[in-house]
């Protein structure tokens, strides 16, 4: 049998897929309020586990990016530096109006408003917070994505890592991090 | 002209050759001292047979000297230690002062070291003690550091030692008239019981302070850190050994005629066991590698002399094994940090970090000599803790063999803060103009490491000279029952076969490494020890992330009712007790006449009164 | 060549089964303890799932070559565990490496991997790891003082140091050693707690304060050998317990059976405990364990 | 409570020629003083009156004066009385005297409106790097920085945000419930 086979390579990436999206180890990086919100979703009311979804010590590990609530500048700085660090598959779930269209801080001098300018956001999840049963859903909809192939946002970030740096770079003008050469 | 004389003389003209040398130039001076060590290494192994032997009379007394399977044993290890630490001072010492003095004192040890193993009679035996005591610390010395502190422990601790061996020399002399080694063993079961029991005890004492048992050793860390790295690894490699030569003829061929002689057994395994656990446990407590490094050859000597205390063939034949592979990993590592020491001029944990990449044939040296350390299959160290184990179950030592085990397993805390310490870590900017040592310092070490490597699959090639040493003390031959070329048998079983365990290892290990390699080979990047997972921070050029500052404390806080006190601190009270009571005696010296009078007429009276007993 | 084809099929046959095995225990580590706090908790078969994830990361970093090897250090203690520890009773399907007196070696042997991913986690640099590191050799120190008490009571009450001949020991008079000799049964077990590294003595790798320990820098390839051959490891060490206290196994059903109900101390230990310090984990070890192994060597000796 | 509050008047009055009072119900006194009296007022009220603890130091940009308002707020764990020092700093050219000498947490505080407000401290050693990170701005929370023309200029904005419209109107249009005309003031 040939492994560059399609036929077989698709039996592969269904295979893969499968393990993946019911594997996903979280990084809650715990900006504004949402990280209250994932105490609850771990535990046993809401037992997110049950999807496979299971907390990650560090960036090297794990699969899911969550970013719970506004980013100011400074955070965002440390957040794609923790995005960098993680390992391809890797998923993005922003919380919040907060990182759709800066919510209660769309005024403010030091929060972006936006996140999918900055890093490659594969689900967002509205409510201000959402709660529990919402974040659920959205992983729910990651697991949905991963099986159909279509959570690439680690490659949308390779393949488009100039738009990305521009944007990032405007924001954070102090750049100092190690290079990114995937 | 005997072939034994001819290698003394080499060596001794040697030695003076380059102390002279030294004044017309440093290649010429270079040149004798390898030529010398060269030229004793291949004379002695080709041209002297184990059996040859010399006598002579020297002032009325009569001097034997000679070869026997034993010496030679020990001589192999003097003598391939010497030459792979000649070639490694050679580099080392390169572009220090004085250096006429330091060969000189190097092959002078060397000799007395060679005259030790070859003397087959006291005087010469204790001349040749002193020669090495004196040689070794004139190189103690050498630094000037700490000289008044370190210098002074080892020489009064020898001086000890060398008294206590004087007067049994002297006990045997009066007892039947003759200075001969093999006539005091052979009479030895005839004396009476209080001899029978002294004279062990000051030979013993005497070697001990050597071989740097327990309550004797206080000399050992600073000495052996004061003195360069180039002759560390011979002084902790070979000369300690000296003292374990001795002990195991004293216990062999005098201890064991004792009736009660389990009771000396017994306390000098303890006492080994003793010295191993707390070498152990002060080699993790320290921050300097040679400190750590010395602490760890006080507590390795720990298990060579509960093994030969123990005294079973299979354990005589571990220690003996054992002591020639200290040597070798000890030499490495002593190598290894005087390599590190000359390339970046500190030895602490805590300066240093991350050297793997500047300097990875010493790093690879080091990790061989530590795993044989640490004795983890498959290299050598195995080899002879399996069979120090194995004999202390079988001669019913068990709490002895829990102790070892203890003093074993703590090792690897020690061995792992080495590795990390120097190699491991944060690569820092300070180190990174750093270089890898010269050729001339490499080979040795790798040299030395391999000998551990070959000698955990093959342990065959030592054991073999091992048992013919031991057939010399009067061992049966253990050839038979206990071993054949890398079979070691277990008394209670049937063989052990080490090399497709060995290949097992091997082979596991490179499979699954070369399933690391070739999955994912082109996804896969080195990053630098800056792009750590440390919180999305990126640690900048000069910020020091390095994990090294109380590196054990929680395990040091554990043991800690054990290391309160260290033992130098016991030496100090008791000389500063003997102080006092010497400044309370001075006291009848209080310059009066009157009481003078008195004190001639107490010693009067009680001539009288006694005069009879005294020289009746 | 007849031989080493046989000990390779024997070691891949063994680490199949034990990796499935293991395996399925961490899984259902994962489901009891869910149970225990009241959650549904992920299926049985959850960490398959993990395993073939990080099997199937695309990309992974390392820091330079001792942590490239570091896995592969580790992978070898846990299949040369298997080699040397019989699987059943009799070597017929599982034929292996086991020797008489291989307790000693299979005691080094068993530090040689832990020690190798040591030097791996140090490499990389990132201070949690080195911090884990000291912390997982110190609590060594500490469990291993009950174990060779207990192992050493063993070897002198039966004069042997070789597991086979305990095995078939245990078959020719039925009475398994946890019986005969409870203490060094309790000694062992105790020092198990700390081998599993579960909760109380789980500060090694605690996610929390030290961000998994010495695995924080590893991903993808690496952590999927590790988390393989921990797995592997975990079932090789039950099988030992098995095999010296438990009489052996005649089956691969009994064999599962009775690892299970030894997997249940540690893991039900640890799931209603909190978390000791490093020095009191230590201190832990050498207090009752530690006197249950002496009791065990003074019932050896004496009885 | 009066007795002692009326004392402490009495004291400050008499060291201090130019603090000028201003009594507040409960346990609270207020003083103005000028800006060069700062450590000395505030080394007398905690060597000489005990007033050990320093609660915060607090600042108000009075744009139309064009000046800072600086607050220091004191508090005696004996009294349980607390003193609020008003000094005013010149907006065009704010320097003050810095005072964490007196009591160590100072230090953060006085950082911290240098990098809001920009006000200088003379001789305080800290990095100039406090809470903001790569700031290249006019200190952010003095009242003339327009932060919401910041933000637009600085950050993307997703078209089609439509909450930002008056949400007052929409309670009062929800619930019925009618809002006072101070809080109407403040609207968008």
């Amino acid at each position: 049998m040939m492994i560059n086979d399609k036929n077989s390579q698709k039996i592969v990436d269904i295979i893969q897929n499968y393990a993946r999206k019911h594997s996903l180890w979280i990084l809650a990086y715990g900006t504004g309020c949402g990280a209250i919100e994932i105490p609850p979703t771990m535990t046993s009311r809401y037992d997110a586990e049950r999807l496979g979804v299971r907390g990650a010590a560090t960036p090297r590990q794990a699969d899911v990016l969550l970013i719970t609530g506004y980013l100011t500048t400074k955070t965002l700085k440390r957040v794609i530096r923790v995005y960098e660090q993680m390992q391809d598959p890797k998923y993005v779930i922003g919380f919040g109006s907060c990182t759709i269209n800066g919510g209660m801080y769309w005024d403010s001098y030091n929060t972006i408003k936006a996140l999918d300018r900055y890093l490659p956001v594969d689900v967002f999840i509205n409510g201000c917070m959402p709660r529990p049963e919402a974040v659920l859903a959205g992983f729910a909809k990651l697991q949905e994505l991963i099986q159909a192939g279509k959570a690439d946002g680690a490659r949308k970030y390779k393949e488009n890592l100039e738009w990305y740096r521009a944007n990032q770079k405007k924001v954070i003008p102090n750049w100092r991090m190690p290079e990114y050469n995937w | 002209m005997n072939m034994i004389y001819i290698v003394f003389i080499v060596l001794l003209g040697g030695a003076l050759l380059t102390f002279f040398a030294n004044r017309i130039s440093g290649l010429l001076r270079d040149t004798f001292f390898l030529l010398t060590i060269l030229a004793t290494t291949v004379l002695f192994f080709t041209k002297i047979h184990i059996g040859d032997t010399v006598s002579f009379t020297l002032a009325g007394l009569n001097l034997k000297w000679g070869l026997d399977a034993f010496g030679w044993y020990f001589s192999l290890i003097v003598l391939g230690l010497g030459t792979m630490a000649a070639f490694y001072a050679l580099s080392y010492m390169k572009g220090k002062d004085r250096l006429g003095y330091f060969y000189f004192s190097f092959l002078i040890s060397i000799l007395s070291m060679l005259g030790i193993l070859m003397s087959h009679d006291l005087v010469s035996f204790f001349i040749f003690w002193e020669v090495m005591t004196w040689s070794s610390y004139l190189i103690v010395i050498y630094s000037g550091r700490n000289v008044q502190k370190n210098g002074i422990n080892y020489i009064l601790l020898s001086a000890l030692g060398a008294y206590a061996m004087l007067t049994a020399i002297v006990m045997v002399y009066a007892n039947i008239h003759t200075l001969s080694i093999s006539e005091m063993i052979n009479t030895y079961p005839q004396f009476s019981h209080v001899q029978q029991v002294w004279l062990p005890v000051l030979f013993l004492m005497a070697f001990s302070v050597k071989a740097a048992m327990m309550p004797l050793h206080v000399w050992a860390p600073g000495a052996y850190s004061d003195a360069p790295m180039a002759y560390t690894s011979v002084f902790s490699g070979a000369l300690s050994k000296m003292g374990i030569y001795g002990m195991v003829i004293v216990f062999v061929s005098m201890i064991s005629y004792l009736p009660d002689d389990t009771l000396f057994k017994e306390t000098f395994a303890w006492l080994g066991a003793i010295t191993a656990i707390l070498g152990t446990l002060w080699a993790i407590a320290q921050d300097d590698a040679r400190k750590l490094l010395a602490y760890s050859s006080i507590a390795q000597l720990g298990y060579i002399i509960t093994g030969v205390a123990v005294g079973t063939d299979l354990a005589m034949l571990s220690a003996l094994f054992l002591a020639a592979l200290h040597a070798l990993f000890k030499g490495t590592l002593f190598m290894a940090v005087g390599a590190i020491e000359r390339q970046t001029g500190t030895v602490k944990f805590t300066e240093v970090t991350g050297l793997i990449r500047k300097m990875p044939w010493t790093f690879i040296a080091s990790l061989l000599a530590i795993i044989a350390l640490a004795g983890i299959p498959p290299l050598g160290g195995f080899v002879g803790k399996w069979m120090l184990y194995e004999s202390l179950i079988n001669s019913n030592h068990y709490i002895l063999v829990i102790a070892i085990f203890f003093a074993s397993t703590a090792a690897f805390l020690y061995c792992y803060k080495f590795l990390f310490g120097f190699f491991l870590g944060q690569e820092e900017k300070e180190w990174e103009n750093v270089k890898e040592a010269p050729a001339l310092m490499v080979l040795p070490m790798l040299i030395l490491a391999a000998g551990t490597l070959v000698l955990g699959t093959f342990p065959g090639i030592l054991l073999k000279p091992a048992d013919a040493a031991m057939q010399t003390l009067g061992y049966a031959s253990t050839e038979g029952h206990l071993w054949s070329m890398s079979i070691l048998f277990n008394e209670w079983g049937d063989q052990v076969l080490l090399r497709p365990l060995v290949y097992a290892i091997a082979g596991t290990f490179l499979f699954f490494l070369i399933i690391l390699t070739v999955k994912g080979w082109k996804n896969t990047r080195y990053v630098s020890t800056k792009d750590i997972s440390s919180s999305g921070e990126v640690p900048l050029e000069y910020e020091n992330l390095t994990f090294s500052v109380n590196f054990y404390q929680p395990f040091l806080r554990a043991v800690g009712p054990v290391m309160k006190k260290r033992m130098i601190y016991y030496y100090r009270e008791f000389g500063s007790g003997m102080e006092a009571l010497f400044d309370y005696s001075r006291r009848i010296y209080n310059g009066n006449g009157q009481t003078y009078a008195i004190y001639v007429m107490i010693f009067l009276v009680i001539i009288l009164l006694f005069k009879n007993s005294i020289f009746g | 060549m007849q031989e080493i084809l046989q000990y390779t099929w024997g070691a891949l046959v063994s680490f199949v089964v034990a990796f499935t095995v293991g395996i399925t225990y961490m899984g259902l580590n994962r489901k009891i303890t869910a149970r225990v706090q009241n959650r549904i908790g992920p299926p049985w078969y959850q960490n398959f799932f993990d395993v073939l994830k990080l099997g199937s990361k695309e990309t992974s970093i390392h820091h330079g070559v001792m942590q490239h090897m570091g896995p592969a250090f580790i992978m070898v203690t846990a299949v040369m565990s298997l080699l040397i520890i019989p699987i059943l009773n009799d070597n017929r399907f599982f034929p292996n490496l086991n020797f008489h007196g291989d307790l000693v070696f299979l005691l080094y042997i068993m530090v040689f991997g832990p020690l190798g991913m040591a030097l791996g986690a140090g490499q990389t640099g990132n201070p949690n790891s080195a911090i884990g590191v000291t912390r997982g050799l110190s609590q060594m120190v500490g469990f291993e003082i009950p174990w060779v008490m207990a192992l050493v009571a063993l070897m002198i009450q039966y004069k042997t140091t070789s597991i086979v001949d305990l095995m078939n020991l245990q078959a020719e008079t039925g009475r398994w050693l946890m019986f005969t000799s409870p203490f060094a049964f309790l000694a062992a077990v105790l020092a198990m707690l700390g081998m599993f590294r579960y909760a109380p003595f789980d500060i090694v790798g605690a996610p929390q304060e030290l961000a998994s320990g010495p695995m924080s820098e590893n991903g993808g390839k690496y952590l999927f050998v590790m988390m393989s051959a921990g797995s592997v490891f975990a079932f090789a060490k039950l099988t030992l317990y098995v095999d010296l206290f438990m009489g052996g196994a005649n089956n691969l059903i009994i064999l599962v059976v009775k690892t299970f109900i030894l997997y249940l101390i540690p893991m039900l230990y640890g799931i209603v405990s909190p978390r000791y310090r490093t020095e009191q984990a230590i201190r832990y070890f050498w207090g009752w364990p530690s006197l249950f192994g002496l009791l065990a060597i003074l019932q050896a000796v004496f009885l | 409570m009066e007795e002692i509050k009326s004392t402490i008047i009495q004291r400050i009055k008499t060291h201090f020629s130019d603090a000028t009072e201003k009594e507040y119900p409960y346990n609270r006194v207020d003083f103005s003083v000028k800006k060069e009296t700062i450590p000395a007022i505030l080394f007398y009220l905690k060597d000489e009156m005990g007033f050990k603890h320093l609660s915060h130091i607090s600042c108000i940009d009075w744009l139309e004066e064009n000046e800072f308002e600086v607050v220091f707020i004191v508090w005696s764990p004996t009294d349980k009385i607390k003193v609020f020092v008003h000094t005013r700093v010149d907006r065009e050219n704010p320097v003050m005297d810095n005072v964490d000498m007196i009591w160590r947490q100072a230090n953060t505080y006085e950082r911290e409106m240098r990098e809001m407000f920009g006000i200088q401290f003379t001789g305080l050693e800290a990095p100039e790097e406090f809470l903001l990170e790569d700031w290249e701005g006019p200190p952010p929370m003095r009242r003339d920085f327009d932060t919401e023309a910041y933000a637009t200029n600085t950050y993307w904005e997703r078209p089609g945000r439509e909450d930002a419209k008056d949400i007052r109107e929409t309670i009062e249009k929800r619930s019925g419930e009618i809002l006072p005309d101070f809080a109407k003031k403040y609207t968008r």
